[in-house]
């Protein structure tokens, strides 16, 4: 079942790219595919026993000598973060669908690759196939940014898949020594290592991708100069990858090295979690305020899981699941205003929400949520990271308090430079506003979110 | 009354077979009229380093224990036949390569010294004295030299052919004056009579034990001994540079790890750290070099030499994983130089000019599969996964590991995430050029369809790609092979 | 007959060595600097006779007769190669051949 | 009982839901009607509640019902629970009640807004988290109700989003709520790990054990959620500004319940508070002087709906006084006597407003009197409960409070001083306002609107919740009569834990006389004064530049935490863009890549492309390895 | 005595073969280099005698300077009287660098010697009067280093096809002249 759910898209990957198809073609067998996976997943859900761990594994060996093997499963939260993956690439596909990209065969295989990449990171329970699916993600993303990106789409790339690379290269070099020194690369079969080194090659990469302060070179441009679609998957999903290495390795197999960094961490955590928020605050365009906001987020959910706390650690997953459903409508939302005005600087917007009602519903719900607004899923993930790290001090959750306010700050700038006062220079009157079927991806998305403000209990209680 | 020693005929059948194809190029080449000559003669080597590579497979399969053979001079073990195996594969790849050359001057001489180098090949990595292992890297250079210069109307492949031959030339005497020392050492040519005689404190050993690992170095192109190699694969022809990359280097790296585990176990403290180094300075030097590279045969060039420092890595190693590790490492390698360097041969003959990452631009988008196909083969480069590539730099880094070498890991890391500016250079040319730069100069339109490339191309991709998810039966075949060696 | 002993040979050898590696690190002329190969190779020719003497086996002088051969071998490909270059109208010059660098 | 208090709950929220999914396909008229129905059906579920309630033992009247854990991890649970208990009933019955009447009122205010249906909407979304807030089973849920009604504050403050000093307004009105937010979030934290529960009757249990200084910490955290909503000094600059919303919105959110919530929560809460005695005289100093200042304040203010604002602030000033010394009941009476006058003043106000065609400032009114009889006499009759006259409600809710001040001692008696000063700033500020604004001559602006009988003074649907709330500020007060009848104060009881009475405080009957005498006489003198100022204006009214700009300009408060919170949160953004984003993190690529370039470039230089220098290489190379092997050996 | 006259050949002959070294690569003709190569490697010739090579030195003179020079010499003739390239290029560090090289080469395989020297060098095997003669060099190539022998022929093979290939005209080049000469 595992299998499946990492395979299908990548199958699907593979018939896109060699079915000689015409683009739209290729456009909707990919969200079939998807939606495909949507389904697959809640059966999985369905079937899952919370509380029973690892569960709907699969193992095959790869190779014998050094212990290597195909070795999939899902644990509570790497369900959460899978479901997150099926449902916010769903909505990706969709917009690329509808945004009619260029070379559809090429773009929504690489989607629907990339897609399942990131459900196999999720699953992982071998070191090296952790690695090989943590790389593989960078494949796809590499070109889709880097072909249908914006115009300074080359050096964003460059910049993000080195700096990328050179935090998981890292990492592979803290896989062999751990996995050599434990003589196994099986993650349900290793134990703890006390080592400081290979603890810090792991954290580098979950660093750089997270990304926590001062590990964010590559933000910034990546998420400006994507397609809106694949700085949705990359912030809102991709960036979870990080939390599932930090949980599944880090925490799980370093408990001495993060005894004795906890401080450390949490401390780049919270200055990355202020120094977001306080750039988010002053940026120029939407993408860079999420942008801003995704490293802020990130350090929160790092605050939460070195709090090393049920609370922090649990929180941890339902702000990542929040959180990526934020981002990505963000981003999707971005990518609506950009078609619309050609821009997502503020300067030239403005006033969106006269005549546009669903726009600024749509918005300023996501807005809201963003801000972790008490009440929504994101408040109930904050709340339980500030709780849980108050445990590990209480400074640490004033930080956390004091950069909620600043969140509030940045977010109802980005909502009212958008939707409010006088018309901006680029929002034309007769810029229309969003289209059903444009609606039909974005409200399911939030539709999720708002569900999970009346339950966040269900991630909270089954990580 | 001299008696002839007994000759093991099927331990020396994949060279044989490989002499003969180039004999009988030869003669096609003469005999043949012109019009048949490149199809006999192309078809020769063909078959040629297929005998070579099935036999070879026969040898692999027969030889579970290894052998030292007349006089010892050389072996019949696994680790030559799997090298062999693998020089074949990329012979007859390079033969499918350069048909579409449609050279008009010394086909069939181009088809014969393809078969000669690589029968000199298939025997190098045998030679069991450093006799054989002289004559041997002469023959396989010899006629490398004169592949280099054989577009003779071209300057720049004469003077890669030049180079070639000087530098190669000082490297080879180099190799001998170390050879000539180790024999004054020890009174020994046989590679395992040199380690009994053990003599570990002997200076003129030492000296000359220094100068084999530089003639080896040469050969890898393993820096600092790597500076011929942008300049004679920049102007080689096309599918030379693709054999050289990829056959020579197994034909030197296995060697050079024969040689150094058999007969040099007593100075072991010294060489693995020698090794070490110039894997650290290959590292190091290509990869910063390669960024700014503007043409694409250079930056392979200069990638091969990367490859090259991260197998010295497992040379230095110098343990059973360490020759696993660098076996394995041959395979994708190999595979990705060949299809990498035939994608540049496809480009270079639809735009009649030197390919540069500039006159690269688009081209993955015109030429979807040979697009796809190096973007791959950059991938594999790269150690990304979905390829080989990573494995091997997966157990290169095991090997070090494993030898405590722990700082080579580092310097892997570092020089892998240097590299990844210009593989994705590649990438970013084939696909990320805006529109305005999407018009190469084609030369009359669409070039004809090149079957024979693309299949090379193919299976260039299917090894690289399929070295990635079967890595138990290749890690099985390099175990064996390896296992061979007395570490 | 007893002359002088081994390391004597070996000097000169060493000595023959080394002006052969600077003949090949100085001279401009590619006609010169395949000489200089061909002392380099010579050198090691006497390094191996030497020795074949000092040890009283015959390895060492069957390696020095197949380095001729292949000194002969390398010079045949020089030399078709200096003929080569000198056909397209270039200079004799290997400081001239640098279109590749960089 | 229970399904009751989830009607209340929901029955808005649905209202809201609805509005918002249906859109455009239902007129502006139906959104409207909808979401008064649905706040009336609320009103209709808190009544159940309330019988439910009275039908149930005195001390047995508290239940929680619980529909599914709302949030757990590890061993802490918070459930979706409502507390139903006298407490919140009445929290219920008001915020219902009085909402429904306002959004009635809204009905004819808001008619011909084009987005109408975004408003009802809102409006519904807000009565949903105020009910959320005060019937919240666990105080996760109430920083959960807590955070909804500044949500909902946020976006009707904005409502008018073409305007910027709405969208400013709303901005600041959220951000100061958030901080807020924040330190009641910080409470709870320490609460999670002292007791492990955020349970309240579970919390308060385990308060009791921890020390002083937790104690205090958690009071001082609520406290500051509490400033923070209820527009306290030092957190009051909000409320002024908020007065860019619609004026129902006013009414309802920033005059009638959200701001109010503050008190409610210390009465909620009032176990730690006990436990924190430093922390609830804190409260009550802030009231007190949160009351005087924004009397003052009030003085000057030219803005019809601002000066009631800021008469707001001073009277909730007045239920901290009354909360933090302990005379919750007291509190929560004004609070509820509060609720009608003050929705009537802005309903009122409003009618005004909607006449003069969106004008605000009183210097453009006068003698409206004559063309708003009606308006004119509900204005009065709210400003005289405002003032404390008797026998309208605020003169009983007010003076309990100052009595219970008077008998808490010596620190009591300096706020029962501040609050009898209070009392005269009440009665000068609010008589000003309806000195200038009804009497005198019509102003021109005055005459020009004044379209004759015809006109009217606003349909049925803003002048009936304008009566109702006219007859419930007159009598509202009645429930609770010091000395004689304290029905109020005894259903309120059972939230007290472990003591017969709620108050900690009980004025004797002697300090309740004296404190009516001198507060309605103060108030007297107050409208004497304003009477003689602008009136019959036989008074000019004293200039004092200074003191003028100053309380014109709020005692320079918001330039104050522009000062200290904003420029340098935009200082800080710009230092670290350009001190340490753009240099360090951008530069350090720039600088790895440029290194690399260069060294690349070097390189570069040394493949010269002569041959012997290749050569040279490699002998150099074995040069240096033959030293190297035989000095290492 | 007879030591003395080997001593003396000994010194005539190593001081000739560095001498006409040396000359090799100072002379600036190459026609010149050429012919102090043929005496380099006739000294050379006369020192492996002394070494007991007897064959490798009759296929030293006869092979090497007899053949292989001889075919130099046909070269330099070939190509003429061209501009001869300058003596030595580059900048001067360059070449002081490969200066320095060389004789660092030079010293540390002369040191390396000299710690050899005196015992393990000095300590010649004795040998029959058989050793280095034509005989037990032709017998040991078809014994124990037949490959040695064969690969031998194979690379001069190679090389004799190198030879014909680099050195005649190919048809490209026929063509350039062709175009150059209409031009």
């Amino acid at each position: 079942m595992t299998t499946a759910l990492i395979a299908v898209p990548l199958v699907a990957a593979l018939v896109v790219w060699l079915l000689p198809l015409p683009g739209r073609a290729a456009g909707v067998l990919a969200l079939l595919t998807a939606l495909a996976e949507v389904v697959l997943w809640v059966i999985v859900v369905a079937g899952f026993d919370f509380g029973q761990g690892l569960q709907l594994q699969d193992r095959h060996s790869w190779f014998t000598d050094l212990g290597v093997s195909y070795h999939v499963g899902f644990f509570g939260y790497s369900l959460w973060l899978a479901g997150l993956t099926v449902v916010v690439s769903t909505a990706a596909i969709g917009y690329a669908l509808r945004a009619n990209r260029e070379r559809g065969r090429a773009y929504h295989g690489l989607l629907l690759f990339l897609m399942g990449a990131i459900v196999g990171v999720f699953t992982a329970q071998d070191l090296l196939l952790f690695y090989v699916f943590f790389e593989a993600m960078l494949i796809p993303i590499y070109v889709l940014i880097g072909v249908w990106g914006g115009p300074r789409r080359v050096r964003a790339t460059a910049t993000f898949v080195i700096y990328t690379m050179a935090g998981s290269l890292l990492m592979l070099a803290a896989i062999v020594v751990f996995g050599l020194s434990q003589g196994t690369f099986s993650l349900v079969d290793s134990g703890t290592s006390s080592n400081e080194w290979v603890f810090l090659g792991f954290l580098a990469a979950f660093a750089v991708k997270a990304p926590i302060f001062p590990f964010h070179g590559w933000l910034v441009d990546a998420y400006r100069e994507s397609p809106p679609e694949v700085a949705a998957i990359l912030s809102g999903v991709v960036s979870k990858a990080a939390v599932y290495g930090l949980v599944r390795i880090v925490l799980a197999k370093f408990p001495e090295p993060v005894d004795d960094f906890q401080v450390v961490i949490l401390a780049f955590a919270a200055v990355g979690l202020v120094y977001g928020s306080l750039l988010a605050f002053r940026a120029p365009d939407i993408r860079s305020v999420t942008a801003y906001s995704s490293m802020a987020q990130m350090g929160l959910i790092t605050l939460g899981l070195f709090s090393l706390t049920d609370l922090g650690v649990n929180g941890a997953i339902v702000q990542s699941v929040a959180h990526g459903l934020v981002s990505a409508t963000l981003f999707l939302l971005a990518g609506m205003v950009e078609t619309r005005t050609g821009t997502s600087a503020f300067a030239g917007l403005g006033g969106m929400a006269r005549g546009r009602p669903a726009l600024a519903t749509v918005l300023m719900t996501t807005g809201i949520v963003a801000l972790a607004v008490p009440g929504s899923v994101a408040f109930a993930g904050e709340f339980l990271i500030l709780a849980g790290v108050y445990g590990a001090g209480w400074g640490w959750a004033a930080v956390g308090a004091g950069a909620i306010v600043l969140a509030a700050m940045y977010m109802l700038r980005l909502i009212s430079a958008v939707l409010h006062r006088a018309g901006g220079s680029d929002v034309h009157d007769d810029a229309p506003d969003l289209r059903p079927l444009e609606l039909a991806l974005v409200v399911p998305l939030i539709g999720l979110l708002l569900f999970l403000s009346a339950w966040p209990a269900l991630i909270s209680e089954r990580v | 009354m001299i008696t002839t020693p007994k000759v093991d005929w099927l331990a020396l059948s994949p060279t044989l077979a490989l002499l003969g194809a180039s004999g009988v190029a030869l003669l096609g080449s003469v005999l043949v009229p012109w019009w048949g000559r490149r199809a006999f003669t192309a078809f020769a080597a063909f078959a040629g380093f297929v005998t070579a590579g099935v036999l070879a497979a026969i040898v692999f399969d027969r030889s579970a224990e290894s052998r030292l053979l007349i006089a010892e001079s050389f072996t019949r073990d696994r680790l030559g036949a799997l090298a062999a195996i693998i020089i074949a594969g990329a012979g007859a790849l390079t033969v499918l390569v350069s048909w579409g050359e449609n050279r008009r001057d010394h086909a069939g001489e181009y088809y014969a010294l393809l078969a000669a180098a690589g029968a000199g090949m298939a025997f190098f990595v045998t030679a069991g004295n450093l006799m054989t292992l002289f004559l041997g890297l002469e023959w396989f250079s010899i006629a490398l030299y004169i592949l280099c210069a054989l577009d003779t109307h071209r300057e720049t492949s004469l003077e890669a052919g030049l180079k070639y031959l000087i530098v190669g030339g000082f490297g080879s005497a180099v190799l001998l004056f170390g050879s000539a020392l180790v024999y004054g050492a020890t009174g020994e040519l046989g590679f395992s009579q040199i380690a009994a005689v053990g003599d570990t404190e002997n200076v003129l050993l030492l000296a000359g034990l220094a100068m084999l690992i530089a003639g080896l170095g040469f050969k890898s192109s393993a820096a600092p001994f790597h500076m011929w190699t942008p300049d004679v694969y920049e102007g080689a022809p096309t599918s030379v540079t693709g054999f050289m990359a990829a056959a020579t280097k197994v034909a030197a790296l296995v060697l050079t790890l024969r040689i150094l585990v058999v007969a040099f176990p007593d100075q072991e403290h010294l060489w693995t750290i020698a090794i070490a180094v110039l894997a650290c300075v290959s590292l190091a030097v290509s990869n910063l070099a390669a960024l700014v590279q503007r043409n694409v045969k250079r930056l392979l060039a200069y990638s091969s030499v990367s490859h090259a420092g991260f197998m010295l890595i497992a040379v230095a190693a110098n343990s059973a994983l360490g020759g696993r590790a660098l076996l394995y490492y041959l395979i994708p390698y190999g595979a990705v130089s060949i299809g990498a360097f035939a994608v540049v041969a496809a480009r270079e003959r639809e735009l009649a000019a030197p390919v540069t990452l500039d006159n690269l631009g688009g081209m993955g988008w015109e030429r979807p599969f040979l697009g796809a196909a190096m973007w791959v083969f950059m991938l594999g480069a790269m150690g990304m996964p979905l390829t080989g590539g990573l494995l091997g730099k997966f157990y290169v880094f095991s090997a070090a590991y494993e030898a405590g070498l722990w700082w080579l890991i580092v310097a892997g890391v570092i020089a892998t995430a240097i590299s990844l500016y210009y593989y994705l250079g590649v990438i970013r040319a084939l696909y990320m050029r805006p529109a305005a730069e999407l018009k190469p100069a084609l030369v009359g339109g669409s070039p004809p369809r090149d079957p024979l490339l693309q299949s090379a191309v193919f299976i260039s991709l299917v090894v690289t790609v399929g070295s990635f998810f079967f890595v138990q039966p290749l890690i099985d075949l390099a175990r064996d092979a390896a296992g061979g060696l007395p570490f | 007959m007893r002359g002088p002993d081994v390391s004597w040979y070996l000097i000169v050898s060493a000595i023959l060595f080394s002006i052969g590696t600077a003949g090949v690190l100085l001279r401009r002329s590619p006609l010169i600097v395949l000489l200089s190969l061909e002392i380099m190779l010579n050198s090691a020719n006497l390094a191996l006779i030497s020795f074949a003497r000092l040890h009283g086996n015959h390895d060492g002088q069957i390696f020095a007769l197949a380095v001729m051969a292949v000194a002969a071998s390398e010079v045949v490909v020089g030399l078709g190669l200096i003929v080569a270059i000198a056909r397209k109208q270039l200079d004799l010059d290997v400081d001239r051949l640098r279109v590749l660098r960089g | 009982m229970t399904a009751g208090a989830w009607l209340c709950l929901l029955a808005p929220l649905c209202g809201a839901l609805l509005i918002a999914l249906l859109g455009e396909s239902i007129s502006r008229r139906t959104a409207a009607w909808i979401s008064t129905l649905s706040v009336f059906t609320a009103f209709g579920g808190a009544v159940v509640s309330f019988v439910g309630l009275l039908g149930r033992e005195h001390e047995n009247r508290a239940a929680v019902t619980t529909a599914w854990t709302w949030l757990a991890a590890g061993k802490f649970h918070a459930g979706l629970s409502l507390l139903v208990d006298p407490l919140s009933v009445t929290m219920m019955l008001i915020v219902s009640g009085v909402g429904g009447l306002i959004v009635l009122y809204s009905i004819g205010y808001m008619d011909g807004d084009p987005e109408e249906r975004r408003y009802f909407g809102y409006m519904s979304l807000f009565v949903f988290s105020m009910l959320m807030l005060v019937q919240a089973g666990n105080f996760l849920l109430l920083l959960v109700g807590w955070g909804l009604v500044g949500l909902a504050s946020y976006l009707l403050i904005g409502f008018w989003h073409d305007r910027p000093s709405a969208v400013a307004a709303a901005k600041k009105a959220f951000v100061m709520n958030a901080f807020g937010d924040a330190t009641m979030a910080l409470a709870f934290f320490v609460l999670i790990w002292q007791t492990g529960t955020l349970d309240f009757g579970r919390a308060f249990e385990g308060a009791g054990g921890l020390s002083q200084t937790v104690v205090n910490l958690v009071a001082l955290g609520l406290l500051g959620g509490a400033v923070a909503k209820s527009a306290q000094i030092p957190l009051h600059t909000w409320l002024p500004d908020a007065m860019e919303g619609p004026t129902p919105v006013s009414a309802l959110i920033h005059a009638a319940t959200m701001v109010t919530a503050g008190v409610y929560l210390i009465v909620r809460t009032h176990p730690i508070f006990e436990l924190a005695p430093s922390i609830s005289d804190l409260a009550a100093g802030l009231g007190a002087i949160t009351l005087l200042v924004a009397g003052v304040i009030a003085l000057v203010q030219t803005d019809i709906k601002r000066v009631i604002a800021y008469s707001t602030m001073s009277q909730i000033g007045y239920m901290f006084l009354g909360a933090g010394l302990g005379a919750y009941g007291n509190g929560m009476f004004h609070l509820m006597t509060h609720a009608f006058f003050k929705a009537l003043l802005f309903m009122a106000a409003g009618l005004v407003i909607h006449h003069l065609a969106d004008e605000q400032d009183i210097r453009k009114m006068g003698g409206l009197r004559n063309a708003m009889p009606r308006t004119y006499i509900a204005f009065l009759i709210g400003s005289l409960a405002l003032v404390g006259i008797p026998p309208l409600s605020g003169f009983f809710s007010k003076d309990s409070i100052l009595a219970s001040a008077l008998a808490s001692g010596g620190y009591g008696q300096l706020l029962f001083a501040a609050g009898l000063v209070g009392a005269l700033l009440t009665g000068l500020y609010t008589f000003r306002l309806l000195f200038i604004v009804f009497l005198g001559e019509p102003s021109p602006l005055v005459r020009e609107h004044d379209n004759g009988p015809a006109h009217g003074e606003g349909p049925w649907t803003m002048t009936l919740p304008v009566a109702v709330l006219a007859g419930l500020a007159v009598v509202g007060g009645w429930v609770e009569i010091a000395g004689v009848w304290h029905p109020f104060g005894e259903w309120l009881d059972p939230i007290a834990v472990g003591r017969e009475h709620l108050a900690l405080v009980e004025p004797t009957v002697t300090q309740d006389y004296v404190t009516s005498a001198l507060a309605v006489g103060l108030g007297a003198v107050g409208i004497g004064v304003a009477w003689m100022l602008y009136g019959s204006r036989k008074w000019a009214v004293p200039r004092f530049a200074g003191v003028q700009r100053t309380l014109e300009h709020k005692l320079w408060f918001d330039e104050l935490y522009d000062l200290l919170f904003y420029k340098p949160a935009g200082l800080v953004s710009r230092l670290l863009r350009h001190g340490v984003e753009e240099p360090l993190i951008g530069g350090s690529i720039e600088g790895v890549t440029l290194g690399a370039r260069e060294a690349a470039g070097a390189l570069g230089e040394a493949q010269t492309g002569y041959l012997r220098t290749y050569a040279f290489a490699i002998a150099a190379a074995v040069a240096v390895l033959v030293v190297v092997f035989i000095t290492v050996q | 005595m007879a030591n003395v006259l080997v001593w003396a050949i000994w010194i005539l002959a190593a001081g000739g073969c560095l001498g006409s070294g040396l000359a090799v690569i100072t002379f600036r003709n190459p026609f010149f280099s050429a012919l102090a190569l043929i005496g380099n490697l006739g000294s050379l010739a006369v020192l492996f005698l002394l070494a007991s090579a007897e064959f490798v030195a009759a296929a030293q003179v006869l092979v090497y300077a007899g053949a292989v020079m001889v075919m130099f010499l046909f070269v330099i003739a070939y190509l003429g009287d061209r501009r001869e390239a300058p003596l030595a290029g580059g900048p001067s560090w360059m070449s002081l660098a490969a200066l320095v090289a060389a004789a660092a080469l030079l010293v540390e395989i002369v040191v390396v010697i000299g710690l050899k020297a005196g015992d393990a060098l000095s300590d010649e095997a004795s040998v029959n009067q058989a050793f280095g003669s034509p005989g037990e060099i032709g017998r040991l190539f078809l014994t124990d280093h037949l490959l040695a022998f064969e690969i031998t022929s194979i690379v001069l093979l190679i090389a004799a096809v190198g030879g014909v290939v680099l050195g005649t005209r190919s048809r490209a080049e026929d063509e350039e002249e062709l175009a150059r000469a209409r031009a």
